[in-house]
């Protein structure tokens, strides 16, 4: 595996607070599912911000193997970020649209989107119509519809319920197989961290430093026995012990 | 003369339409303009309508001046615009009191409260000011609305002749004293046309045409039938009444106001250079111009004083 | 939705027959002569009286409005727009707009009557009265874009004109409604100030010269008839767009919107 | 801070200097008499030449135009406050704002002077120009808070008054300072106008007299001279209530702040 | 334990759809802390916002045993719904400033809910200013500040990690014993509901029927152990089924 983006000696500060992530070194590599662990306000958004573009970073690189790839981003915001005057349907639809696909030949993606989430008799509601879980669905449907190289996803499940959300890796991990995507995950959940990716990161409560890293056999299988076998016990007890150690502490 | 295409010409008065330009009117009404080869529209004006600016821009051909203070401030800001025709001899500008305050002679009126338009205050009232010791502090603007006037007992407006005391006759219930500052030795023309130098050196018989059948378009208003130019005012200007009319035909001819002094002697429209003299000397003392003026650059005589229109005089 | 509309009306009709009742009654007791103060009922009369001539104006007055509402409208949304493009641009716009604003149409009224018929220098002067309002606000509301909206459109790769078209326009809606109705109300007395201004020649056939001509003349009951057929027409414009607002945002935006519950 | 304001300022005065060098260019070319158009040469001579005079009318007019702002301000503000209490009120008040703003000061300016000197005369008119922005923008900014903010003051059973001061108010301000910004150049025209309709002439007038004079006396460029220091004034008031739009909003609101990272 | 609020047949819809709430029964009962689980979109948030009086029902009664402890309500919305004009110190004081507490007299109270939520150097801070978690821990501190007698919490740990999440559950569980405070909770994990409640009820995905309910004894003491021994497996095992259940679907 090649890195498909890396950061190199990247630090980013707000103001002229410390900053935020410090000097981070870091590789996505193709293919991969990236997860950041890492406690709150530890730099994890940025961090994702800083991959998409939508943010600069004070000193250091960000350099892309394909330039082509670097369009070619999906992204879930930590917040829904739907715009409040388009229905379910035309959010969803947004990003064809701005790629210029027209509403009739975008239709099956965006449908097939919102079955994904769960939306499928959503399409005319509005956001405000919906529940705040809802509302993140629609910000998944958003960010799968283009069938991006690489997805960007932070905090996307925090908003639902356990039954939806192990659908919801499932669906995943499957979107994943069939496109090749690379993707790189926030979660402040540790199971799902384990049970999602391929390595883990736990960034460090101050200045983003790489307190540890996980890496996790992409040919193990996801699925029910391995959410309940050892390996996933033992992988979750490390993840949660990088975590502990990544905000200054130890059991 | 009927053979030859009519030439068309523009005329800008400076008011909405009313008495004061019936002249124009008749001429138009009844063929005389036509008569004289001429195809004449008039432009309107309004209150804040500058009809010099539009006949110096070449919007209109001739255009009609309010007085001879503004023809030196045309002088004094070198647009080719010059005075070709009178047709008030006497300014109709007056100044209005409530009878009976202690306002009844024209020498009382410097105390009172003076409703005053801006146009006024800059010209006639500056003279006032210098010859009868009238105050700049006792000003308030007139609006064109005589509410303020009648409502204050101790107060003077300025206004018309012909217009404004027939309205606070009616709706103030009394009757104004009225002072023609004309008789109080303001001896600016009134009404006058002007045209363009280069209207003047390049087509003299048009100037000369227009002059004459205005001249006679002026006796015909007031001594002729003057029915149909007063239905072409009411048409221009829908809010004019036949009352309002009659009586600013009544006061025009009672008191001369277009065929009074020289115009007796040498016919309506004459202009004088011993009067605009009288005048603009008034005008230096008064401060309103400064005496180095080349004033005379401002008008001329050639157009006039050829008796036209007394042939038709039926007095 | 006819009886919620006519229940929404009620109270203001109401309170406009006291304000009426009170007038009436105040010009009576006071005796307060005609010439300062018309009572209502006069106006009414004067109203039916000179109804061909009033409504005629109306009609004259009302056209210059329309039209140059729609171009207040058509040109502040589109300045507005080309400065939301860039920064400099809006900076280097924003003087002349401003400059446009301040100058006093009656001053130029007479320069434009130079260059133009006085038609089309009473449609500009109207227009010059009405469409700052417009500008500043759609500008203002094409600024205010949520900066969360705004990533989403920069991750997309979203081209200027989408970005306008799809996220600063809708998001800009409900300011430039507002503009709207502020510019409306200006459009209808730039009308009439720019029909005093430049109305000449045979131009002066609206509501402005039936008022000065009225009050020139003392007859203010029909100044107020006048005055009365403007206000009356402010207010059905002002409600107008109101009622467009009102559609156009109902759907989503918190100020017109019921509260959810 | 300098260094920046003097980048921001730098691309404007250049455009302006451009804008200017046509405009000289052009009226020297087409030789366009000083009457019509006068070039600004010949406008920036005669601010010279008239300097105290034209100053001290600008002083005049701008003293109004602060008392009328004021004024504004205070009576725009308080009306929307009012009117965002209950709906009933806003319904009924609403008619009554826009009364005031459609009726044409020309008009109204005589009967005023029946029971106003002059000097306030002027003010009201002007106040009447600026005001209606300001109550219409910030009863719209009133109205907009989100419905959430709402929700969380009627869970901590907020009185009337703590959820105006706390909420509505600060979320209102944007639009507030939006509508000032507008109304800013409304009340310095208003001022002018005001002064036309209802102001005496002579010593301590302010540039309306000086304009409506020089355009008497056909002294264009003097005119122009008046036109320039206004428009001058106009740009002032804008950048001034921009800068304070800034300062009072650059910490939160997305139409000023800087887009972050 | 007497109800402290009850809902007796209350319904609610929205617009013309299906009722969300269709004849809900439900009793809050005084010192218990109530968990709502159950799929996204099903009504918790709903059911809260009913319950703090913030909407109305279309049928049905609401009724509180004393209504003076109807005005002592807290509540942690599922957004974090702060004042963006407002530094995190200010937005926290603002509960107590509407009740006319002067900020001086507020300011112990106000640092020592910001301590407890782990915000105590961000006082100055404004909300863009903050992550995701930040945001929300503002808005508990906010909810805390005013010591409820019923507070209401809306997802509020969804978006912060693990580690702050288990304090901040302990940190719940201490304040709620030192004041007796009434709770009712909404939750997607499971084993945060168990360790937290006393009572859990699972809601269907539809009307918001009261599937099922699994009472805690609240004499249990919430530690370590407890969450690591098998009353808690086996708890989270009821649950997880009565949430699966009230999703329409079973093992
Ligand atoms: N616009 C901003 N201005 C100032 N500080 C900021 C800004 N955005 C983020 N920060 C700071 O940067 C730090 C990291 O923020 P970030 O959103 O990346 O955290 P995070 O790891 O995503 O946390 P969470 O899990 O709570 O979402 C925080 O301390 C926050 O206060
Ligand atoms: N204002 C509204 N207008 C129309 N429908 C609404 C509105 N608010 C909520 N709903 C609908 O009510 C249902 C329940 O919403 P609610 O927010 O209570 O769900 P929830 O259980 O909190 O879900 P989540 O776990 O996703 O937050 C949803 O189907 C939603 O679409
Ligand atoms: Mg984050
Ligand atoms: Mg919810």
């Amino acid at each position: 595996m090649r890195p498909l983006v890396s950061l190199r000696g990247v630090s980013k500060r707000f103001g002229s607070g410390a900053p935020v992530l410090n000097a981070v070194d870091l590789d996505v590599f193709e293919g991969e599912t990236l997860t950041l662990l890492g406690p709150s306000g530890c730099g994890k958004s940025t961090a994702l911000r800083l991959l998409a573009g939508l943010a600069q970073p004070n000193s250091g690189v960000i350099s892309w193997a394909d330039p082509a790839k670097q369009r070619r981003l999906g992204f879930v915001f930590q917040e829904p970020t739907l715009l409040p005057w388009r229905d379910v349907f035309s959010n969803v639809y947004l990003p064809l649209q701005l790629k210029g696909v027209a509403r009739r030949e975008a239709a099956p993606l965006v449908e097939e989107a919102l079955d994904l989430v769960g939306l499928p008799s959503f399409g005319r509601a509005l956001p405000r119509e919906l529940s705040g879980g809802m509302k993140m669905r629609c910000a998944i449907a958003r960010a799968f519809v283009t069938h991006p190289a690489l997805l960007l996803m932070d905090e996307p499940f925090a908003a639902l319920d356990e039954v939806t959300r192990f659908k919801l890796n499932d669906d995943l991990l499957a979107l994943k197989s069939r496109l090749g995507t690379t993707i790189v995950f926030v979660t402040h959940s540790v199971a799902e961290s384990v049970f999602i990716s391929t390595r883990i990161l736990a960034l460090a409560s101050r200045g983003g430093r790489i307190v540890d890293e996980i890496d996790i056999d992409p040919a193990l299988r996801r699925d029910y026995e391995f959410r309940h076998g050892p390996a996933f016990s033992d992988l979750s007890r490390r993840a949660s012990q990088a975590l502990l150690r990544a905000m200054g502490e130890d059991e | 003369s009927s053979a030859r295409a009519l030439d068309k010409v523009s005329f800008a008065t400076n008011w909405r339409a009313q008495a004061e330009h019936g002249g124009f009117y008749q001429a138009i009404a009844d063929g005389t303009y036509a008569r004289y080869g001429l195809d004449v529209t008039i432009v309107q004006g309004g209150p804040q309508s500058n009809a010099r600016l539009l006949l110096a821009a070449g919007r209109v051909d001739f255009a009609m001046g309010a007085n001879f203070i503004q023809t030196f401030e045309v002088v004094r800001q070198k647009i080719p615009v010059v005075v070709v025709a009178s047709m008030f001899q006497i300014d109709p500008v007056i100044f209005m009191s409530h009878p009976g305050q202690g306002l009844d002679r024209f020498e009382d009126l410097p105390q009172a409260t003076a409703f005053v338009a801006n146009d006024l205050f800059v010209s006639v009232y500056q003279w006032l000011k210098q010859a009868y010791g009238f105050r700049e502090e006792k000003v308030k603007p007139y609006g064109f609305n005589p509410a303020p006037f009648i409502a204050d007992a101790k107060s003077v407006q300025e206004g018309f002749l012909t217009s404004e005391p027939y309205q606070v006759e009616r709706q103030g219930g009394f009757k104004p004293n009225v002072f023609l500052l004309a008789d109080y030795g303001y001896d600016s023309y009134s009404t006058t046309i002007e045209t363009r130098a280069e209207t003047i050196a390049g087509n003299p018989d048009l100037v000369q045409r227009f002059v004459d059948a205005s001249i006679l378009g002026w006796r015909n208003y007031l001594y002729g039938d003057n029915n149909a130019a007063n239905a072409a005012i009411k048409r221009d200007n829908p809010e004019m009444t036949d009352g309002l009319l009659a009586y600013s035909v009544a006061r025009l001819k009672e008191r001369g106001i277009v065929d009074s002094g020289d115009a007796q002697r040498f016919g309506v429209g004459v202009m004088t250079d011993a009067r605009i003299k009288s005048f603009f000397d008034k005008m230096v003392k008064a401060g309103v111009v400064p005496a180095d003026l080349p004033y005379r650059n401002g008008y001329t005589l050639r157009f006039i004083g050829k008796n036209a229109g007394m042939e038709a005089a039926s007095k | 939705m006819l009886a919620r509309v006519l229940a929404a009306a009620f109270p203001p009709l109401l309170a406009f027959a006291v304000v009426l009742g009170l007038w009436e009654a105040a010009v009576r007791a006071w005796e307060i002569p005609v010439y300062q103060l018309p009572a209502p009922s006069v106006i009414a009369q004067k109203l039916i009286e000179d109804r061909a001539l009033l409504f005629s104006s109306l009609l004259a007055t009302l056209s210059i409005t329309v039209q140059a509402f729609l171009l207040a409208t058509i040109c502040g949304a589109l300045l507005a727009l080309a400065m939301s493009q860039s920064r400099w641009l809006a900076r280097i716009i924003a003087p002349y707009a401003i400059i446009l604003q301040v100058t006093p149409i009656v001053a130029i009224a007479p320069l434009l009557l130079i260059y133009l018929s006085p038609h089309h220098a009473v449609l500009v002067c109207a227009f010059l009265v009405a469409f700052f309002p417009i500008l500043s606000n759609t500008a203002l509301g094409l600024a205010s874009v949520d900066h969360a909206l705004l990533d989403l459109f920069d991750l997309y790769g979203a081209s200027a004109w989408r970005r306008l078209i799809y996220l600063r326009a809708p998001a800009a809606l409900p300011q430039f409604l507002a503009g709207l109705r502020i510019a409306g109300g200006l459009a209808l007395i730039g009308a009439v100030v720019a029909e005093l201004a430049a109305g000449a020649g045979g131009q002066g056939s609206g509501l402005a010269f039936r008022i000065v001509e009225a009050g020139f003349r003392l007859d203010i009951p029909r100044m107020f008839a006048a005055l009365a057929l403007l206000s009356v027409s402010g207010v059905a414009i002002y409600g107008a767009l109101s009622l467009l607002s009102f559609f156009a945002l109902r759907r989503w935006h918190d100020s017109v919107r019921e509260r959810g519950g």
